[in-house]
């Protein structure tokens, strides 16, 4: 795929192809301002219809546009001053196939809510939030400046704010969705920072403008780093100079929010907590599109990043992968499972990007999207079933917990099938599309030459056989040996049945787009995929990119697929069979990985409690300090006099207390002239009268 | 033996022609008289006979001060033989007066304490007469014997009006303070004259001989000599050192002599001390006068003690009238920094702070002779809730004293203003540090005036009432006027040249 | 002129006079010492100005005040005497120091 | 003409309320809302006929619907002639903050429906305030701006002190003290400048502002002349100034540790008392700060910018800690003004276009948003007479639509894209950032404040909204708290609306004030350092 074939089109005004754009951008947000305002009855099939009809446009867009045109329309926001700030819609391959992936996916969850969230209480309201999640997310999708992209990025988090919380008067989901936002803004901090760096040294935030396109170089690969400096020379020819750690910063900052969006470690405490939305919204939100947003953001501003910036980038992905996959080891929550099954993957992505496998990255990031939603929503359709039973029968018991489950593959076969599809795509056996990706990463992570780059690539081979296991346990626990909830309740029958149409047709639609076909010809190879030829890798002035290797080509797809299978067989062995048992539930490794490595704790023990701390003692310090600077004073005066008294109730606090108080002792000494005593009198005015003609002989 | 002739012709024809400039000092004594014969034989058939004549005669004698302005050449004239001088300056301080005069016997009219003396109200109406009649030769006395006399003049009256109501202990009280508080201040500046005059061997002030006497002599003996003549001065302007009096005095008297009291001698005693600081001050010597710093530092440091005494002490005050005794003083100070700013728009500043003064402080007192007419009271806290009951006459109040503070829009707030523009202009124009400090406390002082100030606001408005016994009704007569004079306070705020742009001398 | 008496002691005298009769005004207890003690001071004026004024041949400025002053400080002692009457009645004494309803 | 009676109309107004008999106590409050919308589409009449390309500042032909009559002449006698003059006129700083005030006075009327006793009293001085603020933010004349200045305190320090909470004596007094402590130093200031300054045209001694802007009408060895070398307890005399006149307008922005009047004044007034403190009142100090410090002493708004910074970023941190703290809803916004209030100061030390641009924009959007929170907690109170937050749970569910509108306030107000305070914050920053005069961690400890904002208002949502329904007063609360009613809709939805056009829409305001800001910036930066040099060569 030559990049010079690619026809540039910078417009003012508005296209085909932008027109379409921006239907399938505000068709979203119209049917939320439908819903919320005009609260009509079939809010449900609105919300779907238009994100079918978003969809559809989107796929025009994509044709238009693959590997032939970028549209580039701009429109001047506002100017304050010397900058002008543009808002546009830039339409390539990357943002034009996250485009069809988004509505896509959407679409598909939309329809399984229907079923899935039937008899909710806010169940309008639950399309509305959906609606307008799906706005914010194509918003970053479209995006051409980075502010853009920011008051997007925001939007998502708030949405996700919405819909975690969705169920607002359960006081875990209160706290969850507050914990999310604050998290991400915490990101979002930082991604501004990055933004302002790039604006003071640049004057503009416009991608095309910053990072280049179609082989056009962006101001970021003008600019120099030399001696220490890192300068740019603007059109008008006049040189900028920033500390050249500014461009380290500018990168990890701009990263910092993608770290939170895409919750790796050490901002990923919020994705688990997430879960205590719907699972359809999970599905969409959490695994599928906004997570998926932060990979999407540093593979955007990639050539900003310089080579300390991506090491970062790659080690806290391969950290981020491996810790993920240790802890969904031993999760029991069916959704937990998936939730740190998610921020693994994501790790990949994130660390797959840090070594230069740019198109790898993203590559995973489409199948990934496909089975990681596809597990969510078959958990769904599971747990959905057991919801059921739990209320048929009024038992109380968690429907998401793995050790009431088993044996359900006669009862669901549908949902088993599909889950399965999915598990294997994930475990990354070939056949099926998480393959393609995954190998594509640790191919480029084995022939990175860069010191180092063997642990990163060491601890994402770990990872992805880990995975391969913890997949399995929960297919086995769910899917195979015997009913477990059976055996705590004998008299009532808690047999399951299958999901209906409106659950079962999205996740086979998935269960497709998880097999190979949908990506590549090639089944054991990803190279030859149009995805990872389609997607440019844009040029960098900082780092190099990467060569694969031949003998990571060969040899790491056949060691990466026996491991798995490996796993998988000794998967069986511990869940099915239940032959062999690892670790004590007493045993410390266990203990760790079960509590995710106490992150929580820690940060709530740290970091909340110490903002908290110095909250309240800034209380203290305003009630006590600088409110009543002279409270002390005031008070040994208001035992002196009812009046003094009278001031300090009534007249001022704090500072103004001071002279208050002051003021009142001169008063009062001064008025203890006025004895009432004429003759005293008398005596003041004439001591008086001599102390001015001493003082007047004095000076 | 042939000048002796010359010096009577020439002091007789002086005397005849003076005559006609002091219509109204004669009109006055006319009138006392004629109230004195009225009181004699009609006062039993015609009800408050006295206090008609007294309100028109006064309204006379206003018309006639004001024909003055007319009548005299712009640099003024010099009346027997130098005694006095009338000038615009006098005139506008003597129209002041007459004003004040005329508000508070008004304000008499009505006061239930006065009209329920035994010695009934005619007495009293003459001496106020004879007051203003005192105040007036006091602004246009320029000679140390009419100084001296018009002062005393004033003084004796004074005591017999504080000291009115027989069987009142605290009018019984204030009277005797006031009095041999006073004797004493009039003792001692007897004493500083005579040594004047034997410094300079002139009674005329304005004289040169004067000046160069003083300027001879050494420095020391010259200051000791002024000081003690001064402190009559101070005595009557209420100024640091002699201002121990103010407060028990003012608290003890009936309200109405309160409020002239508290206005008119401290008129027409600016206007002498400005005189006298011109006398001191008018160096014919090129090098200028010897006094000029020393009386600026004299005055700037008096300026700022005194009103810091009066600010400060307020601040504890219950009693309303002794609150605003103190108010008074600490105000003093604020006109001692006109006249320490010794320069033109220092005297037009000076003239337009009192006139606001008058107006505010008057109207003060009225409000609270209203109020004890009502309710017999002046303790701060019988004023809980009143401003829900009284509406007009409070809001009237707080204008008072919102004018009193010096905030804006009330006409407080120009004067205060001309007052500092004084004080900075003549800091800009002699560099004398002293001046600056001197503002800086003028505007410490003004913030703390407001603390005390508004607990009367703060009482009338924030606080309910104790009891909800039913009150009677205010008097007409009182509310009238209280209003008219909280009309023009605002006025003048918001158009101040209304007023300042007549005043040129 | 003064007989020969140098001035000095005249002014001498009359400051005495002045101090003394400060002094009875402080210290005495009773309003009536007071009084008395006022007139002296008066009456210190009072000699300075004749003794200068006789150094005033032309007009005997000094003289003149002199009498008035005299007038003058009978008219006001008057007076106070009467207040003073008029307080022994309310409160049964004539020492200052005992009549202190109003202070602070 | 249209100043004028933009000003006097609520003062005609409160004459004819006053004269009215108390019998028509039901009418009051809709003349006071009548006036309050005419001035309203006065203020909108005045926007369409906005000229944008005139800058305006510091050159009286580039300001528009000038009025300029001659007031108070003096002869001073030594000193030459004094000259006072009604002297009106709005530019790109001022017709934003005009057109905010009669916004949030209107919205204020609305709320006032709540007054049920003495209203005569009460209207009377709402309409005198209405007067005095739209006066401030139109005069030209620093005599007549002090006048409506001061006479903002007196309407403020009754209808606090009367209608106010438990704790109103001591709130209002407060209040009226500290802004009063600051303003008689700001006289002596202004009698400094005026003798210092000559009208050109007249020669005669002035109180315009825009003469005292150009150094060249400065007499030669006054005081605040910048050639004069004369020391102020050893301070150059308009640095000393600018020091005065800032803190005197910081007072009511208000920074920390002048602030602790705000959170009193705050919790105890009525509600449409504290929507217009949070909604025009704390925008007087920075429209001060803006026009008067910077434009009169720029040397001095140089000089001091680290410092204005510096208190900045304090302010919004602290402001932020301490709202986290608050356990009462009303101080917590309180609170929360003041964190937002830090961001015009940090706009403002950057003596960047973005940030003063920025900082402008904040107090429109703060003007908005802050009034609507103040609303939204008037609601509730005047339902059950509680703000503790701790005595609600589970609103949402309680009283849907009011929750809704809570929820748009907070993450306006918290800075969520797509609403103004967004768009202010993010400029301040920016500005801030790119600044020469101010250290870039400001602006990074800045952005921290947003966050801490998110925080302190999620926490909020969390413990009052969230969760299942549970109040102090049980039963009994239950049914009180009834959901917003047509009124209260009628007054929020229009404050959301604007926060939301502004937000996506912030070109309404920056092409209005766009001029005028790169007119103030630059001659600031020019003028300033020229200052700061002759200063600095006079010195030694």
């Amino acid at each position: 795929m030559q990049v010079e074939s690619i026809k540039l089109i910078e417009t003012q005004h508005i296209t085909t192809v932008i027109g379409a754009a921006l239907g399938a951008l505000l068709l979203p947000l119209l049917s939320f301002l439908i819903i919320g305002f005009i609260k009509p009855r079939k809010s449900d099939w609105l919300s779907i219809f238009f994100s079918f009809v978003s969809f559809l446009l989107s796929v025009y867009c994509f044709i238009n546009t693959w590997n032939s045109e970028i549209h580039h329309f701009t429109w001047q926001w506002l100017n304050t001053g010397v900058i002008k700030l543009n808002a546009g819609i830039k339409i390539d391959n990357l943002s034009s196939l996250m485009l069809v992936l988004v509505t896509l996916i959407t679409t598909l969850v939309l329809i399984y809510s229907t079923e899935y969230m039937k008899g909710e209480k806010y169940y309008n309201r639950y399309f509305a939030h959906l609606s307008l999640f799906m706005f914010s997310m194509l918003g970053v999708v479209l995006a051409d400046s980075l502010l853009l992209i920011y008051i997007f990025w925001e939007l998502v988090g708030f949405s996700s704010y919405l819909l975690i919380g969705f169920w607002f008067d359960r006081d875990s989901a209160a706290a969850a969705n507050k914990k999310a936002f604050i998290v991400n803004r915490i990101g979002d901090i930082a991604f501004f920072v990055g933004i302002m760096i790039l604006f003071t040294q640049f004057r503009t935030l416009d991608l095309s403008a910053l990072f280049g396109t179609a082989g056009k170089a962006g101001l970021i690969q003008q600019s120099v780093v030399e001696n220490g400096m890192w300068k740019f020379v603007d059109v008008f020819g006049q040189a900028k100079t920033l500390d050249s750690w500014m461009l380290t910063a500018a990168g990890l900052c701009i990263f910092a929010g993608a770290v939170a969006k895409s919750a790796q470690f050490p901002l990923h405490v919020w994705l688990p907590d997430a879960m205590e939305g719907p699972t359809s919204v999970s599905s969409l939100i959490h695994a599928a599109t906004m997570v998926a947003a932060g990979v999407y953001l540093t593979a955007r501003v990639y050539p900003l990043f310089n080579p300390d910036a991506l090491t970062v980038i790659a080690s806290i992905g391969a950290f981020t992968a491996f810790m993920a996959a240790t802890i969904a080891l031993t999760q029991n929550d069916l959704k937990k499972v998936l939730a740190y099954s998610t921020i693994s993957q994501l790790g990949f992505m994130i660390a797959a990007l840090g070594i230069g496998a740019w198109q790898a990255a993203l590559f995973h990031l489409v199948t990934h999207a496909f089975f990681k939603c596809l597990l969510f929503l078959g958990a769904g359709s599971v747990i959905h079933q057991l919801h059921h039973v739990q209320h048929k029968h009024h038992l109380d018991f968690d429907p998401q917990d793995m050790r009431l489950m088993g044996g359900l593959r006669k009862q669901m076969p549908v949902t088993y099938l599909v889950l399965l599809v999915a598990s294997l795509s994930l475990a990354g056996l070939p056949l099926f599309s998480g393959f393609l990706s995954k190998d594509l990463i640790l191919i480029g992570a084995w022939s990175g030459e860069k010191p180092g780059s063997t642990i990163v690539a060491v601890l994402l081979s770990v990872t992805s056989a880990l995975t391969a296991f913890y997949i399995f346990r929960m297919i086995f626990k769910v899917f195979w040996a015997e009913n477990r909830l059976q055996k705590t309740v004998e008299n009532i029958d808690v047999s399951v049945h299958e999901s209906g149409k409106s659950m079962t047709i999205p996740m086979v639609v998935l269960a497709i787009f998880s097999l190979f076909a949908a990506f590549s010809i090639n089944p054991l190879h990803g190279t030859h995929s149009w995805i990872y030829e389609g997607l440019i890798v844009p040029l960098n002035s900082f780092s190099p990119k990467i060569q694969y290797m031949e003998f990571a080509e060969s040899w790491v797809p056949i060691i990466t697929v026996v491991l798995a299978v490996a796993m998988i067989l000794v998967a069986r062995f511990a869940y099915y069979k239940q032959k062999m048992t690892f670790l004590s539930k007493q045993s410390f490794l266990y203990k760790f990985s079960y509590n995710a490595w106490y992150f929580d704790k820690l940060y709530n023990s740290v970091i909340v409690k110490s903002v908290v701390l110095l909250a309240n003692s800034i209380r203290w310090f305003d009630t006590n300090i600088v409110d009543g600077f002279v409270n002390g004073t005031a008070s040994v005066v208001q035992s002196l006099s009812a009046i003094v008294d009278w001031i300090d109730r009534n007249i001022v606090d704090g500072f103004v207390n001071g002279i208050a108080a002051l003021a009142g002792r001169l008063g009062n000494l001064i008025r203890g002239f006025q004895t009432g005593r004429v003759q005293q009198y008398m005596a003041l005015g004439v001591f008086g009268l001599i102390l001015i003609i001493v003082l007047s002989y004095i000076f | 033996m042939k000048n002796f002739v010359e010096i009577i012709q020439s002091s007789i024809n002086d005397t005849l022609g003076s005559w006609i400039y002091l219509l109204p000092e004669i009109s006055l004594a006319f009138i006392f008289i004629l109230m004195i014969i009225a009181d004699l034989f009609w006062a039993k058939r015609i009800k408050n006979l006295v206090a008609i004549i007294a309100v028109s005669g006064l309204f006379i004698v206003f018309l006639e001060v004001i024909d003055q302005f007319i009548l005299i050449p712009p640099q003024g004239v010099v009346l027997f033989s130098a005694m006095i001088k009338l000038s615009t300056a006098a005139i506008w301080y003597k129209v002041l007066i007459t004003i004040s005069g005329l508000l508070v016997l008004l304000f008499s009219l009505r006061d239930f304490q006065l009209r329920n003396t035994e010695k009934g109200g005619s007495e009293y109406y003459s001496l106020v007469l004879v007051v203003t009649l005192g105040l007036n030769f006091m602004v246009m006395a320029q000679n140390l014997l009419m100084i001296y006399l018009s002062i005393e003049f004033v003084s004796v009256c004074s005591y017999i009006l504080a000291a009115y109501l027989t069987g009142n202990k605290r009018s019984e009280e204030s009277g005797m303070k006031y009095a041999l508080f006073g004797a004493v201040a009039s003792a001692v500046m007897l004493y500083g004259m005579s040594l004047l005059y034997g410094f300079t061997g002139t009674l005329d002030i304005t004289n040169q001989a004067f000046y160069n006497g003083l300027a001879s002599i050494n420095l020391m003996s010259a200051s000791v000599a002024l000081l003690l003549t001064l402190a009559g001065l101070f005595f009557k302007i209420s100024a640091f050192p002699m201002q121990v009096w103010v407060p028990d005095v003012y608290e003890g008297a009936p309200t109405p002599i309160t409020a002239f009291l508290s206005v008119a001698p401290k008129v027409a005693g600016i206007a002498l001390l400005i005189t006298f600081i011109r006398a001191v001050n008018s160096g014919g010597s090129p090098s200028g006068s010897v006094f000029l710093a020393s009386t600026e530092n004299l005055l700037a440091a008096l300026a700022i003690i005194t009103m810091t005494i009066g600010n400060f002490s307020a601040l504890w005050q219950t009693n309303v009238k002794r609150l605003m005794a103190y108010s008074a003083i600490g105000h003093s100070g604020f006109i001692l920094m006109g006249v320490a700013a010794y320069s033109m728009t220092g005297q037009k500043a000076i003239l337009f702070f009192l006139f606001v003064y008058a107006l505010a402080n008057i109207g003060a007192f009225l409000v609270i002779g209203y109020f004890s007419n009502v309710f017999h009271s002046e303790e701060l806290e019988d004023y809980k809730g009143m401003g829900m009951k009284y509406p007009l006459v409070s809001v009237a109040m707080v204008i008072f004293l919102v004018s009193l503070t010096g905030l804006p829009p009330t006409a407080g707030f120009v004067g205060k203003f001309f007052i500092f523009s004084a004080a900075i202009e003549a800091y800009m124009l002699g560099g004398n540090v002293l001046l600056l400090i001197m503002v800086v406390f003028g505007v410490v002082n003004t913030v703390v005036s407001l603390f005390y100030y508004f607990k009367i606001p703060l009482n009338l408005y924030l606080r309910k009432a104790k009891t909800e016994i039913s009150l009677d009704k205010g008097n007409l007569l009182f509310s009238v006027i209280i209003i008219v004079l909280a009309l023009f306070t605002l006025f003048l705020g918001v158009f101040p040249n209304k007023l300042i742009g007549l005043i040129n001398f | 002129m003064l007989n020969g008496i140098p001035l000095e002691h005249f002014v001498i005298v009359s400051a005495v006079l002045f101090s003394a009769g400060l002094f009875s005004v402080l210290s005495r207890k009773n309003a009536i010492m007071i009084l008395i003690g006022i007139e002296l001071m008066i009456n210190a004026g009072i000699l300075n100005l004749v003794v200068f004024g006789a150094f005033d041949k032309q007009k005997n400025e000094g003289q003149v005040f002199a009498l008035f002053a005299i007038v003058l400080a009978a008219a006001g002692v008057a007076v106070a005497l009467a207040i003073i009457l008029n307080v022994y009645r309310q409160f049964k004494t004539v020492e200052p120091n005992q009549v202190e309803e109003m202070k602070y | 003409m249209t100043l004028s009676i933009l000003i006097f109309l609520p003062i005609a107004f409160m004459i004819l309320v006053a004269l009215l008999p108390s019998s028509l106590n039901h009418t009051f409050k809709y003349i006071t809302l009548a006036v309050s919308i005419v001035q309203l589409i006065i203020a909108g009449f005045m926007y369409t006929h906005f000229n944008h390309s005139l800058p305006g500042v510091f050159n009286e032909q580039t300001f528009q619907f000038v009025e300029k009559h001659s007031w108070i002449n003096l002869n001073l006698g030594t000193l030459g002639k004094l000259q006072i003059q009604y002297f009106l006129g709005v530019d790109g700083i001022s017709i934003g903050l005009l057109i905010l005030s009669a916004f949030v006075m209107a919205i204020a009327a609305l709320a006032s429906w709540e007054i049920k006793t003495n209203e005569k009293g009460y209207f009377c001085l709402f309409l005198l305030l209405n007067a005095a603020i739209m006066g401030v933010f139109s005069a030209l004349d620093f005599f007549l701006f002090y006048i409506f200045y001061e006479l903002m305190l007196l309407p403020l320090y009754f209808l606090i002190g009367i209608w106010g909470g438990a704790r109103r004596e001591y709130a209002s007094i407060k209040f009226f003290l500290y802004t009063l402590l600051g303003s008689v130093f700001m006289l002596l200031v202004i009698i400094g400048l005026y003798f210092s300054v000559k009208d050109p045209v007249t020669g005669a001694h002035t109180f315009d502002m825009l003469s005292m802007m150009n150094p060249a009408n400065y007499v030669q060895g006054s005081v605040f002349d910048i050639h004069s070398s004369t020391l102020l307890f050893g301070v150059s005399p308009r640095l000393l100034a600018f020091a005065v006149l800032f803190i005197a307008f910081a007072i009511k922005v208000p920074i920390v540790p002048l602030h602790t009047w705000l959170p009193d004044a705050h919790v105890e007034a009525p509600t449409p008392i504290s929507i217009i403190l949070a909604g025009v009142l704390l925008k007087i100090g920075g429209y001060g700060i803006i026009r008067i410090c910077m434009g009169i002493f720029p040397d001095g708004a140089i000089y001091f910018s680290w410092v204005i910074g510096l208190i900045g970023v304090v302010s919004i941190i602290y402001g932020a800690m301490s709202a986290l703290a608050a356990s009462d809803l009303k101080r917590l916004i309180a609170y929360s003004s003041v964190s937002h209030m830090g961001f015009v100061l940090l706009g403002i030390a950057s003596l960047t276009v973005e940030g003063i641009s920025g900082a402008m924009f904040q107090m429109i959007s703060h003007g908005v948003l802050s009034s609507m929170l103040f609303f939204l907690v008037g609601v509730i109170y005047n339902r059950v007479h509680d703000r503790d937050i701790a005595n609600f749970r589970g609103l949402y569910s309680q009283m849907p639509t009011y929750s809704v509108f809570v929820f748009i306030a907070f993450f306006a107000s918290l800075g969520l894209p797509g609403f103004s305070a967004f768009i202010a914050e993010a400029f301040s920053l920016i500005g801030a950032f790119n600044s020469n005069s101010i250290p870039r961690w400001m602006a990074v400890v800045g952005a921290v404040g947003i966050l801490l904002g998110a925080a302190y208002f999620l926490w909020t949502l969390q413990r009052m909204f969230f969760g299942k329904t549970r109040f102090k007063g049980g039963e009994e609360w239950q049914s009180q708290l009834s959901d917003v009613n047509t009124r209260e809709i009628i007054a929020l939805s229009p404050m959301a609306v604007v926060a939301l056009v502004l937000g996506i829409m912030p070109f309404l305001f920056f092409d209005m004030s766009n001029s005028a800001m790169v007119e103030l910036v630059n001659s600031t930066l020019k003028s300033g350092s020229l200052h700061l040099e002759t200063l600095s060569k006079l010195l030694n």
